[in-house]
């Protein structure tokens, strides 16, 4: 069940993702994308000096220094290219990255996304988390509507530390889609059969229902 | 070979306190056989910068159960129990860089730039402390340019001049470590004769790399054992 | 192939008073097709940022005959008498930067850098008006990053995704160049097919080259002619 | 006559050379050192992108992207490396060249470098000069002890525009060799039979004769 509403997720950020773009996926549920791309061709970068990441290998031809950013073996796309972390860096910090999907651990009404830390536990892991939202050109936020303990992701204000002062553009949760856009959050879409009210109670930072203007939505559809 | 080592020999380069760059990603570009060296030296009161810790018992973690380590600056230690666990006892001092931050600051550190700024975490808690400058109207933080006493590093092959390249994303901290020390240590899986390295291809000119030592491991279906 | 353009479609990219990125170094890797077009077109008021202006009449010195120039930022432009007298007369504006801050600047543009500081430069004429920093005892100045409206680069083959390789010391400028330009348009000897260039040559990834020009010019006993 | 006095330093400049140094030479009289090299093999590094630069190639063996810092075509040893322009001055200014050996219009008494601009005089060209001087780990200065126009290049203080804060660690003239320390220059060697006074007469700085310190020597001579 709490696999369905991953896939939901990922399967709606596609929705958002053309063809030939180049794509940071987070860890969690990013990683389900590349399984729900049909016919979208991705040009998948990872951050430890890839662009043109391929599925995992089959078992035989696992290469443990070729692996993602989450440690994983991977296979290369025809046309990939191998470079170092320093120029990886350069790639994403640069804004040469299209989109970044994320996973958070909230989001504020602005857009502010929380995804590196947890308020009083131990912080020793940020990884490449900070510079991929300094520096993607679009933001996608991938994750479930509460936490596991029944808490809404989406806040009125950041009660864990912020990963940069950079905004998402959107937040998929399994029951909607909400677009950012100064300093305001906009419901753009629901996914689930839950009712407007209560879909209002289970987030945690007041929205408005559609774009703010229409011409902004198609703009941003463009 | 000139800059060949035997394979411990070149902790003489190396003393108690020094800062060492290791090149790696999770286990990946690792050298472990310079880390073996370490791990059987007598040296202690080390700062490490790598992306890492290695996991328990497996690459730096090992540095750690010897107690070498006095620092380690890094990216992203979860992945390592152990070094959570030393740090919350109060035996190990950790700083932690962003990613890009980190590999940035390291090839500053060997290219004589000597700081730059960054709009990567801006407005967060690891800019506490940090100088922040606004420029086009823009946060950005200023980050110092990393320096060590030694790099270990970790590339697939160098031919005799110690032009190395590497394998995959075996890549990584690798290339831009081999800037960044005073005395810099290159673990290879294979040596070959100066001229079989393509000048295009080469991606750590020879002038980085001090001295060779051909690794202790050898990779079987994907994964380095010891070699026989 | 989705990026290649016609010789001088690219033109269209471009507007009046554009900064523009222009790799060489002397006459090698020099968009030569590239420039021909600048220069056929009705562009002017534009500032080029190359380490030359190439020689009087040759490379980027048919922008100045045809006066297409408002501004020159580059490290050496005394090998082309012609850029010398443009500025004397007060027709080009002229800014000197050290070669290595150029590269340096340019790199930082793309790689999503503010600035930097570099000791070269640090107490001359070059440094006048410059902030200058103090770290660890050495005397830095401040630099910020360069970056422009187009970038117009050489290189010997391109795949047909847009992924470069270059020709020996023609790499100079070009690679930096062809990230820190919004619109990036790389001129080629040669295209080749997705795949024949391995993934750890290649030194431009696709994903910062936008168009695909095929060049006028062939290489014949080592210089460059027009393609027939 | 001239290239006689141009050799005389070239040769004494190999004297300070060991083998497998990676050394950037200027142009002037530094580019006719790899012809006095006798058995030394040193690695050369060209600012436009090469480490391990050979020997002017035959007619018909040119390539227009294979040059020289001074445009001119080159080959490669064994062994060499292509980089690009930021890699390497990376490599220059980081501290990896072991010697620069440079062309100078002035030298002061502290070793201060003026070689890149005249005063009164358009400047517009720089190139990288200034790099090589802030970043060579050696700098030995090659000139001509007067200028065409027979005023001393060795002087008490520039009166050309400065190449940087750098000093150089030796000068290499047609008649001496000049050291310099803690900001004064050091007689170490005569290269010609011109009598000491008249040394002094045709030198626009006051220069001790000898090294500071015996010990010194020894130290900077391994």
């Amino acid at each position: 069940m709490n696999e369905n509403r991953r896939i939901t997720i990922a399967k709606r950020i596609v929705q958002e993702l053309e063809s030939g773009q180049t794509v940071n996926l987070g860890v969690g549920i990013p990683t389900l994308i590349p399984d729900y791309l049909d016919d979208k061709q991705l040009v998948l970068q990872s951050e430890n000096g890839l662009l043109g990441m391929g599925p995992t290998p089959p078992p035989g031809q696992v290469n443990m220094d070729l692996i993602s950013a989450s440690k994983d073996p991977i296979t290369m796309e025809t046309g990939a290219s191998l470079f170092d972390s320093s120029a990886s860096f350069a790639m994403i910090r640069g804004g040469h990255i299209d989109v970044a999907v994320l996973g958070a651990l909230q989001v504020d009404r602005t857009g502010e996304i929380a995804n590196w830390a947890v308020p009083g536990a131990t912080i020793l892991g940020v990884g490449g988390a900070m510079d991929l939202v300094a520096g993607a050109n679009k933001i996608i936020v991938a994750t479930l509507h509460s936490s596991k303990h029944g808490e809404p992701k989406l806040v009125e204000e950041l009660t864990y530390p912020t990963s940069g002062i950079r905004k998402a553009d959107l937040v998929v949760t399994e029951h909607a889609v909400f677009r950012f856009e100064e300093g305001s959050m906009y419901l753009v879409e629901q996914l689930s059969d839950l009712p407007l009210d209560e879909l209002q109670e289970i987030t945690g930072a007041p929205f408005q229902v559609g774009l703010r203007e229409p011409d902004k939505q198609e703009e941003a559809a463009e | 070979m000139q800059k060949l080592l035997d394979a411990y020999e070149f902790v003489k380069f190396i003393k108690n306190g020094d800062t060492v760059l290791v090149g790696g990603f999770g286990m990946s570009g690792t050298p472990l056989t310079l880390i073996d060296g370490l791990a059987a030296s007598s040296l202690t009161g080390l700062t490490v910068v790598s992306n890492n810790l290695g996991e328990p018992g497996k690459g730096l973690g090992i540095l750690l159960e010897g107690k070498k380590l006095k620092k380690a600056v890094g990216s992203y230690f979860t992945t390592n129990r152990d070094a959570v666990k030393a740090w919350a006892d109060g035996e190990l001092e950790i700083e932690l860089v962003p990613q890009g931050t980190l590999a940035e600051a390291v090839r500053c550190g060997g290219a004589g730039i000597g700081g730059f700024y960054t709009k990567t975490a801006a407005g967060t808690k690891l800019a506490d402390g940090k100088e922040e400058r606004e420029i086009d109207g823009e946060r950005y933080l200023f980050e110092k340019a990393i320096k060590a006493d030694v790099s270990l590093i970790k590339a697939h092959k160098a031919d005799r001049l110690g032009n190395l390249v590497y394998d995959h994303t075996g890549r990584n901290f690798n290339p831009v470590m081999a800037t960044a020390g005073k005395v810099v240590i290159a673990e290879v899986d294979e040596i070959v004769g100066t001229g079989e390295l393509a000048p295009a291809h080469i991606v750590t000119p020879h002038v980085y790399v001090d001295y060779v030592v051909l690794s202790r491991y050898v990779k079987k279906a994907g994964v380095f054992v010891e070699r026989e």
